[in-house]
């Protein structure tokens, strides 16, 4: 295969790795959650943001990054930190809260740190973006050509931490890529009633940096402007910004009952799956169902194998609660 | 399961209310009462909050005056100190306070101290509500209670309710009040399906106009052996605690602070000087909280005497853990209570 | 004369008695604090921010003002109070800390409080413009067609509220007019040190609104632009900014040795002073000297009674500190 | 005026510092030691930062490593956190304490919790300087101190030093500390020609490379009858209060804290057991502070027995007073600790 067709094979797998490990969450979630659904119980408590749907967004992305590139993600990190690299039995582990998680079981779901691939992620909005420059910056000032990305919804978009993070960048020139993944909603706000230009890609403008929009949640188009994009930060020309249309196909998080959506909307979106179509997409340009297969097969029983490794794995001792507050 | 563990179920009496069902029935009758009451936030419209703060009022009152913001903090809670010098009494939802480090400046640089750099001339009357609490694996940015750190800032009254019917009379005081009020709901036991509740926030709530006046714990329970103050989801801790220990023949009493700011030191220290012995329980972070204060407002009197040393229970100084197994160890529960309140019975001086 | 004319005579006039304000400020600020300077002695302890250069911003746009019109201000406040018409006895009053400030001396420079005029100002860069926002929305729903103006420096323009405020006026329509002093410098830091683009008024493209740039630090021209923008608020069309090109002629605070500065910088900025400048321009106009001498005066006794009553005034009591915390 | 009022003189010794010079002094001298060092913050470039922390450092190290920002706390503080987690060593500026409300949650929610989220394998070693502190008449946003807003949010250590040799020997284990260290330096003390200085803040320096280690208070004074506790401005009020007080045979013991955070229990504790009368002074606001945290730390073990309650001095719960005639009022100076001593000595039990 040529490296253009491994890197759309790679970024096939690991969307269907990604939604895979979706599939595999929902029901975990909900083990101890009915008949009363209880945030609180089962083996995964807490909020739960799926990502799926947004899959193209993050392969598009990481198909361009190395391990020591930086990534930021948010409240809505699995298929990022999946496409990173992330350990995905430690992460796994982390979401079930198990010892052998990325952090012992002290940050969950909205708070993986993985830094063997440099990823890392917080629940509260915008707030990856200063972090993800800093980091640019560390490589920038090392004299390293590692780049930073990070990634952000379009609610988050309109907070402060936006302004400052890509004003700041492009006064330093930090080798920093900004990816908005436009799901078009921020829990039940929708972007047209929260934000006042269409598109995001145009704020770009306010820091003198390129913005790019890429519609119609591709892998392909997102890879190729995200290729750009990450070539221009490793090259020392500076940050962009890149707007991702893509949607969210579940709640905002689990339980979530979606009153605000307009009827018929999911399912419309579901038509859209970008995995189907993907996957058709490939078949269509040559590639061979039984490549695609095992593709599928492998990624399936990676996420398998984290998820038996993760349930298997023992929780910590309650006391280990006190440790890590400091290095 | 512990007994504060169960699933709602349906409320006996018609007026038995969820906290979230009676923030919102009392914002809702005095909007209906006062025109210039308006209400922003993430998710208040359509959505009716996301912890059930605002249902109904969207389709109520309309867009004009239950606005849906952009994520935001800064600029909507700001906008909202511009609206009530303007006249209006704005009612800004916070969605989690763990958020509150994107907004502060707007809250106590702006609202807290409008009264004062104008001498009194410019008012600021607007209720910010926000959730606190954790115990539900919501992990370290989203579960944090921060009584202390509103508390400790002048300018701002702090209440938070532990039942519902608390909660509508403490919402109609913060609302009338000409100042701004910190309203604090505790995800424990606001009433809301999909996060568990302690059964015991669930309370007969009147359907008239009533005021729970900021400034004055209650006593929920009394007692001669041992105070117990404890506010939101403690009280109900405490509850359980005192319940079990009386059956150990010791009666304690237990207090709902209900308000932070101005405490109440006055209803505290009478029952400290009867009783001799101090418990504070809270789930914010130990250090400089609300333990801390409340045993340093009753020994700098020299209440008592106090037959022992007085005791404090509290998430202790670590961020709040995500897994269930770290987080309940570390989260303050009846049976701390009780073990601490058995041990402080065998200390006597 | 005109209606034109008097406006021109009344920047004018606004612009001589903010001038002389801050020439009276100096050496009170100064009393005490020599031979050491020690900003804790005098009569007017603290940081001082004058506005000697700026006073065009303030006449521009206050002119196009009515009482019920709001306008927050920043830590260098009192050309912009002056001109909306504070109450100038009691806000030097305040300035000095006496019982008859307009704040009972609780405030002082940075915090003016004038409910008549609907004046207030903030110490907290960009934080003002939340305020401007809600104070417009509070007019508009109650029918009213009062507009609200805050004004920020270009520093504050690379702050997140800055972001969050413009967005959240143009998603709500407000009738807000933001406005840029732009004197190209954040304490020490020059605007191109620390901000991406060269005109900020291009950022108004990120929340659709009309950005209007004005160069030269000319009151005819900023009164032009700031009419138009006014005009659209009060309209209800919605949001406007307006970056001024302006200068300040002194340090940023008073004591400032201003290190920073360009060799002759400050001697090239006094050359082009808005003042004289715009005093020419009036009699080339067809102004009468006589007429521009006695609106002078005018300024000047007004500025000077203000001072007198201030230093009359008294001190409040000690024990008033704990008054107003509450109303 | 108070002995604590003079303006500076030309130091006696080569080496005796004020605070600024200490702070650039540490800075650099690690600078040059550790080249993962960098810093950030507004006007520290050129003009060495507006309360001299960084003075000739931009000269020495050049705009790489010394970075003037953009009035952009919330991004360059969540940049720190970025280099910290990728290797350097960022040290950042936030001008005023009081604008922790635009950017606390890259403090408190990012940095401080850096090391727990990723179960110790991330660290973030950064140190945020931040000056604190009034009486100069800046007013009620310029002016705070927040120590108990710091000291109360786990996963920061938080220092501030009442002299030069601390604040250089501080400064040294800031920056060496592998997790993020607030570093408040309180203007009353730094050593700013044109903020006047408590003389008692300028000290001999050693030039060489030594540390304070953070979490450990200092007796700065011993004594028998009374233990005052302090820090920063308060620890110089203190000792001037104890020699008063000695005119009067009564010896009172100073603690200078050093560190808010972890707070030195043990050593106040083992005073205030050999003096029996405890007094907390500091100029943050007065409930949820300090005073209450180290009140209730002693007075939960039960150390003493006590002679007398324990007491607090603060800055009342009112934002800071601009006009000197009301700010003085309101800050806690040496008289009123004499006073209150006095009567803490007549007010036995
Ligand atoms: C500062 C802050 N405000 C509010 C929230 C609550 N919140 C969590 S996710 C979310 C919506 C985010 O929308 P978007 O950025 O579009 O991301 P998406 O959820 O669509 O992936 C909100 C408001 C938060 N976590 N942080
Ligand atoms: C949030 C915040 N950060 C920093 C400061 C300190 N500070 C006061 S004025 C100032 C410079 C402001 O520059 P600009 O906005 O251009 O206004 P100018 O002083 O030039 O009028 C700074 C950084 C502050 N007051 N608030
Ligand atoms: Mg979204
Ligand atoms: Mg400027």
């Amino acid at each position: 295969m040529s490296s253009n067709e491994n890197k759309r094979l790679w970024m096939y797998a690991n969307m269907v790795k990604s939604r895979h490990f979706e599939d595999l969450i929902k029901p975990a979630y909900f083990e101890g959650k009915s008949p009363v659904f209880n945030m609180a119980k089962g083996p995964i408590p807490g909020e739960m943001h799926l990502s799926d749907g947004q899959e193209p967004c993050a392969v598009g992305i990481c198909a361009h990054l190395r391990e020591d590139d930086v990534v930021t993600a948010t409240h809505r990190p699995h298929h990022i930190a999946i496409a990173k690299g992330v350990d995905i039995n430690a992460m796994t582990a982390e979401i079930f809260g198990k010892k052998g998680g990325l952090a012992g079981g002290r940050g969950g779901h909205m708070h993986l740190f993985d830094p063997a691939v440099n990823f890392s992620c917080s629940g509260i909005i915008a707030q990856g973006l200063g972090p993800a420059v800093g980091a640019a910056m560390a490589a920038k000032l090392s004299g390293s050509d590692a780049v930073a990305v990070a990634f952000l919804g379009e609610g988050a978009a309109n907070q402060g931490a936006f302004h400052e993070a890509l004003n700041l960048a492009s006064v330093w020139k930090a080798p920093v890529v900004f990816v908005i993944e436009d799901n078009s909603y921020g829990i039940s706000v929708s972007k047209s009633d929260c934000t006042a230009v269409e598109r995001n890609a145009v704020r770009a403008i306010s820091y003198d940096m390129p913005g790019h929009h890429v519609a119609k949640n591709d892998p392909d188009a997102i890879s190729e402007i995200a290729g750009e994009a990450i070539r221009y930060a490793r090259n020392g020309q500076g940050p962009s910004l890149i707007e991702i249309e893509t949607s969210r196909l579940e709640g905002h998080f689990m339980g979530d009952p979606e009153g605000y959506r307009p009827d018929g909307e999911v399912d419309r979106l579901r038509e859209l799956d970008p995995i189907p179509k993907y996957r058709a997409r490939l078949l269509a340009d040559g590639f061979e169902e039984a490549d695609l297969e095992s593709a599928e097969q492998d990624a399936r029983n990676i996420v398998e194998r984290a998820f038996s490794f993760a349930r298997e794995n023992q929780y910590p001792e309650p006391e280990e609660a006190y440790d890590h507050v400091f290095v | 399961m512990s007994s504060s563990d169960k699933p709602i179920s349906a409320p006996p009496a018609e007026r038995r209310l969820t906290i979230a069902k009676a923030m919102s029935e009392a914002i809702g009758q005095e909007m209906e009462r006062d025109s210039s009451i308006i209400l922003l936030g993430e998710d208040i419209g359509r959505m009716g909050g996301v912890f059930g703060t605002t249902t109904g009022l969207f389709d109520q009152f309309g867009k004009d005056r239950v606005k849906d913001t952009p994520i935001s903090e800064t600029a909507f809670i700001g906008a909202a100190v511009g609206m009530a010098a303007g006249g209006m009494r704005p009612i800004v939802e916070l969605m989690f306070v763990d958020f509150f480090g994107v907004c502060m400046d707007a809250i106590y640089n702006l609202a807290a101290k409008q009264s004062y750099f104008s001498g009194g001339k410019v008012s600021c009357p607007m209720v910010l509500m926000t959730s606190v609490g954790g115990g539900y694996g919501d992990a370290g940015q989203h579960s944090q209670c921060l009584y202390a750190t509103f508390g400790h800032l002048p300018g701002m009254k702090v209440v938070m309710p532990s039942n519902a019917h608390d909660a509508k009379g403490l919402m109609l005081s913060a609302i009338r009040d000409d100042n701004p009020v910190i309203f604090m709901f505790h995800k424990a036991l606001q009433g809301m399906g999909w996060l568990g509740t302690i059964a015991g926030s669930i309370t007969d709530t009147p359907d008239d106009d009533y005021v729970v006046p900021i400034g004055k714990a209650n006593i929920v329970r009394e007692g001669r052996d041992v105070t117990l103050v404890g506010l939101g989801a403690t009280v109900h801790h405490g509850l359980e605690a005192a319940t079990r220990l009386a059956d150990a023949s010791i009666e304690a009493e237990v207090i709902d602070l209900r308000t932070i700011a101005p405490l109440d030191r006055q209803t505290i220290i009478q029952s400290v000087s009867k009783t001799g012995r101090l418990l504070v329980v809270d789930d914010d972070y130990l250090s400089f909280g609300v333990g801390a204060e409340v045993i340093a407002s009753v020994c700098e009197t020299g209440a008592g005497p106090l037959k022992c040393p007085p005791q404090r229970i509290a998430h202790p100084d670590i961020p709040i853990p995500f897994s269930p197994v770290l987080e309940h160890f570390v989260l303050p529960d009846a049976k701390k209570i009780e073990q601490a309140v058995l041990s402080m019975m065998k200390d006597e001086k």
